[in-house]
């Protein structure tokens, strides 16, 4: 299928042009970056309405030998993150980027292609290139505003990546030994016959690289300070994306390499699932101390990703159901968040909880999504928050992790807990008159239409679980994938 | 007190490092006796029909640009990521690289020196598909002459010689290139970067016209590995 | 060909070593690159079947070494370099910023 | 004979690289790293990999040291003066 190659060259090519604009053609510097990014999302949708019967795609028509991309449900849920995203935070930061708005635009678009890549590819060393040009330039946009916390923060997001890239090549470089191929279906047929000991440690391997990458508890000190200094938009996209893609690389590897039943075997899944318990519940305690904002919401990201791991580390078919739908209804809420966090920051620079003390009565509609997008993360009923959440406990209650699912009601009120505290200062009276900078509509039309998808989503489910009921059927038994990839 | 807190958290790191060393020991050891029925048939398909596929003699530039050409488009994303970050990280203003001011000798060398250069780069990326080398290499071999003006002669001069406009669009439009060149293969009916599977001219193998597309890949890769290393360097001599 | 392998081991655990232990940026970024190096060095000895010939195939050869690691370690060594370049360029900005090389000095400046 | 030099070279290839990492001295380390980017040169021209022993010698021994160099020239005289 034609579009899958296009969703990768397209922001690529639009990355070259803009590089060429700095220095030629001036003044074609916006309406090229909206019309790519209205042309893509039109690709995007394309490629997600045609992902139910998984298509291959190789590129340069060398069948099986060469590298090939395939579209099936789950990547197809990815794409629809990127096509949910990445228009309003390229609207969003047309006007919001005043230094160096050709750099981020290159790195934004340039960052969306490895994700897309890393989605798309059906090929192991592929998937280690683009995680490290996705890796790269995203460290690229923590450092763009070159203020001090920024810098730090991007010189521990590189350092924490390599090392984490480093492992997951060594363990690509040990599978190709083994399997004398690089394309996963092939290697998930070699890979039965390889003893226990060999396959187990390779997993290791793939594990500890992700996790690395992932952020989850003891490795995930380098994370909140990149969320502090960085272009707040961005924030949105690494959220959303960037630390997603990480999960979706490892969920690949793991569930078509290595097979639902390798993975029981070897106890990978309670183990996955006891770390994201403690994930979340350390990472909501250590999130209530927080004064900065940006920090409160990085803080919060990690508890949701754990959510989200124990989602898919039950291993059943309801919980993949929950796992993914809580990936897309995390991003968009997390989204909505950080959108309203840049408009405040944007129009009197508040970084600090204490700063936006009494903005609501300044802006009511904002402070109101920012409400429902806040309420939508903690889980609450009416919100798509509570349904993706209340789907991965159940599955958790259904396969017999009890005491994950009871750690997951703790950690709502937990949550519940510092949501409250930034609600309750938003609308506390501010007698002081604050001098504030009107942002204009191009700023708080896609913070709204995130914030109404928080609803939407919730109130009518199926809109997307029609596509997501459809992943665990290519996921749970790889042999269904396999088929495909090979067959073709 | 201090002194056995630093004592035990270097013993901790030493015996974490010496731990997963003895792991990957017993891996390695495993992996390298149980390797009983050595599977090599991709590399065998592509050693016996490579050069028939593909037109090229080097097989590993075959396998870089034509069979697994996804990847190399990858890689020069990363280097032009890196290109592009080290350019914006760079002050307005310049800063001479400190050091001793260097002889008459020096700067008569380099400017014998650079045509040597010159040819031996454009050697590397024209003969790629024949010899070992390809456009990574003969693009930073290029990218050594601005480098020696810079050491050289100061910033300036290289500047100068080499407008940084110029490189940064050098450096796209070899990425352009090579992306385009890839549509070609969607041009002619089949997929992206198709060259051997294209009904591209292979052109007998061995002449230096030959291999289809794969020399003009090289080219786009060596004007763009080319500029972008130059940029790398003088924003890296310019950070004050 | 024995020590080649273990070889491998020592470098890549030095290379964690140097990351995980040293006090000044530069000698961190160092260990990236024995790391690296580690890696590629592996490819390679993987590539490498006794007897082999270079994979230049002007004529017929009986046995050729193995053309893939050796791309992929081409790959490796461009993506190691360009990730080096830009951990260097970082550490200048930090240097210029905070005054000092210490790793464990910048953390606490962070405050 | 081959065999010989090669492990040879594998033990030197340990060694610098080990000085590397325990001198004090920043600048004597930096100066190690092309030895030991020139030592894996040779080995892969052993191992006959012509491709990466052209790439290695030119990108990871060559130009990786000079950006160290720089850096050390942009963060260590300061401190001398």
């Amino acid at each position: 299928m034609e579009a899958a190659v296009w969703v990768i060259i397209l922001p690529l090519l639009t990355a070259f042009f803009i590089g060429i604009s700095k220095v030629y053609v001036k003044k074609i510097f916006v309406p090229l970056v909206i019309s790519s990014a209205i042309i893509y999302l039109y690709l995007l949708i394309l490629v997600i309405n045609n992902s139910y019967p998984p298509n291959v795609y190789s590129v340069g028509a060398w069948r099986l030998i060469g590298i090939n991309l395939m579209v099936d449900p789950f990547s197809g849920l990815f794409l629809l993150i990127i096509a949910l995203l990445f228009l309003p935070v390229i609207i969003f930061s047309v006007k919001y980027i005043k230094s160096y708005k050709h750099e981020y635009f290159i790195f934004t678009y340039i960052m969306t292609a490895g994700i897309a890549g890393m989605v798309l590819t059906a090929d192991l060393f592929n998937l280690y290139v683009f995680l490290e040009v996705s890796s790269l330039s995203s460290c690229a946009l923590v450092a763009l505003k070159k203020t001090n916390k920024g810098l730090e923060g991007a010189y521990k997001y590189l350092v924490m990546s390599t090392l984490g890239s480093f492992f997951i090549l060594l363990a690509t470089i040990l599978t190709y030994y083994l399997t004398g191929t690089l394309n996963i279906a092939e290697i998930s047929l070699e890979f039965n016959e390889i003893p226990f000991k060999i396959k187990s440690a390779l997993m290791a391997f793939f594990v500890f690289g992700y996790v690395l990458k992932i952020g989850l508890i003891p490795l995930h000190f380098w994370l909140p300070d990149t969320y502090e200094d960085s272009p707040i938009p961005y924030n949105v996209l690494s959220s959303g994306l960037v630390m997603k893609s990480a999960v979706y690389a490892l969920i690949k590897v793991l569930y078509i390499i290595f097979g639902i039943d390798f993975l029981d075997k070897s106890g990978l899944l309670q183990i996955g699932v006891f770390w994201g318990v403690i994930t979340f519940i350390v990472a909501h305690l250590l999130a209530f101390q927080q004064s900065n904002l940006s920090r409160l919401l990085a803080y919060s990201s990690i508890a949701q990703i754990a959510y989200i791991m124990i989602g898919l580390f039950v291993g059943t078919e309801g919980g993949l159901i929950g796992g993914n739908f809580h990936i897309l209804n995390h991003a968009i809420m997390k989204g909505t968040l950080f959108l309203v966090t840049a408009i405040f920051y944007y129009s009197l620079s508040a970084v600090n909880i204490e700063d936006i003390k009494g903005l609501a009565y300044k802006f009511p509609i904002l402070s109101f999504t920012f409400v429902v997008a806040s309420l939508a993360i903690v889980g609450l009923p009416p919100f798509n928050g509570f349904i993706s959440k209340w789907l991965i406990v159940e599955a958790a209650l259904e396969s017999g992790f009890v005491y994950a699912a009871f750690f997951i009601l703790v950690g709502t009120f937990l949550s519940l807990t510092y949501y409250l505290k930034v609600i309750i200062t938003l609308y506390t009276k501010n007698d002081k008159e604050i001098v504030v900078e009107e942002p204009g509509l191009s700023l708080s039309l896609p913070t709204i239409f995130l914030g109404s998808l928080c609803i939407v989503f919730g109130v009518v489910p199926s809109l997307p679980l029609r596509l997501i009921n459809k992943i665990p059927t290519f996921l749970l038994d790889n042999g269904e994938y396999i088929r495909v990839l090979l067959g073709g | 007190m201090n002194r056995i807190n630093v004592i035990s958290k270097k013993l901790y790191k030493i015996g974490l490092v010496v731990s997963l060393a003895i792991f990957l020991l017993f891996i390695f050891y495993d992996i390298h006796n149980l390797e009983s029925n050595s599977k090599r048939y991709l590399s065998d398909h592509y050693i016996s029909e490579g050069v028939q596929e593909t037109g090229a003699i080097n097989i590993v530039t075959s396998v870089l640009y034509d069979y697994r050409a996804f990847d190399t488009l990858g890689e020069a994303t990363v280097l032009l990521t890196a290109a592009a970050i080290l350019s914006f990280l760079v002050p307005i203003t310049k800063d001479k690289m400190r050091g001793t001011p260097f002889t008459i000798i020096v700067s008569q060398t380099t400017q014998v020196f650079i045509p040597f250069l010159a040819i031996l780069g454009m050697y590397l990326i024209f003969f790629g598909h024949l010899a070992p080398g390809g456009g990574f290499v003969g693009g930073v071999v290029i990218a050594l002459i601005p480098i020696l003006l810079t050491i050289t002669y100061r910033v300036e001069f290289s500047e100068y010689k080499f407008k940084p406009d110029k490189k940064k669009v050098s450096e796209d439009i070899g990425a352009i290139g090579f992306v385009l060149i890839g549509l070609l293969g969607i041009l002619t009916g089949s997929n992206f970067l198709a060259n051997g599977q294209a009904n591209v001219s292979l052109g007998d193998a061995g002449e230096l016209i030959s291999a289809g597309l794969i020399p003009y890949l090289n080219i786009m890769i060596g004007i763009k590995v080319g500029a972008g290393l130059a940029i790398i360097f003088n924003s890296l001599i310019k950070e004050k | 060909m024995q020590i080649s392998y273990i070889a491998v081991i020592i470098l890549f655990c030095l290379g964690i070593y140097t990351i995980i232990s040293n006090k000044n940026i530069i000698k961190m970024v160092m260990g990236f690159t024995i790391l690296e190096s580690s890696l590629i060095l592996l490819l390679i000895l993987i590539s490498y079947t006794p007897g082999g010939t270079a994979p230049i195939l002007d004529r017929q050869y009986e046995i050729v070494v193995d053309p893939i690691p050796q791309a992929l370690a081409l790959t490796t060594i461009v993506i190691g370099g360009s990730v080096t370049a830009v951990m260097l360029a970082v550490t200048i900005k930090l240097y210029k910023r905070y005054r000092t090389l210490n790793v464990d000095k910048l953390r606490k400046l962070r405050g | 004979m081959i065999d010989l030099i090669f492990n040879m070279l594998m033990i030197f290839l340990l060694i610098t690289a080990f000085f590397m990492v325990f001198t004090k001295d920043i600048l004597t380390s930096v100066i190690t790293l092309p030895i030991f980017g020139a030592i894996l040169v040779v080995i892969f021209v052993i191992l006959q990999a012509p491709g990466p022993a052209i790439a290695e010698a030119v990108i990871a021994s060559g130009l990786t040291t000079f950006f160290f160099v720089i850096t050390i020239n942009k963060t260590e005289y300061e401190q001398n003066e």
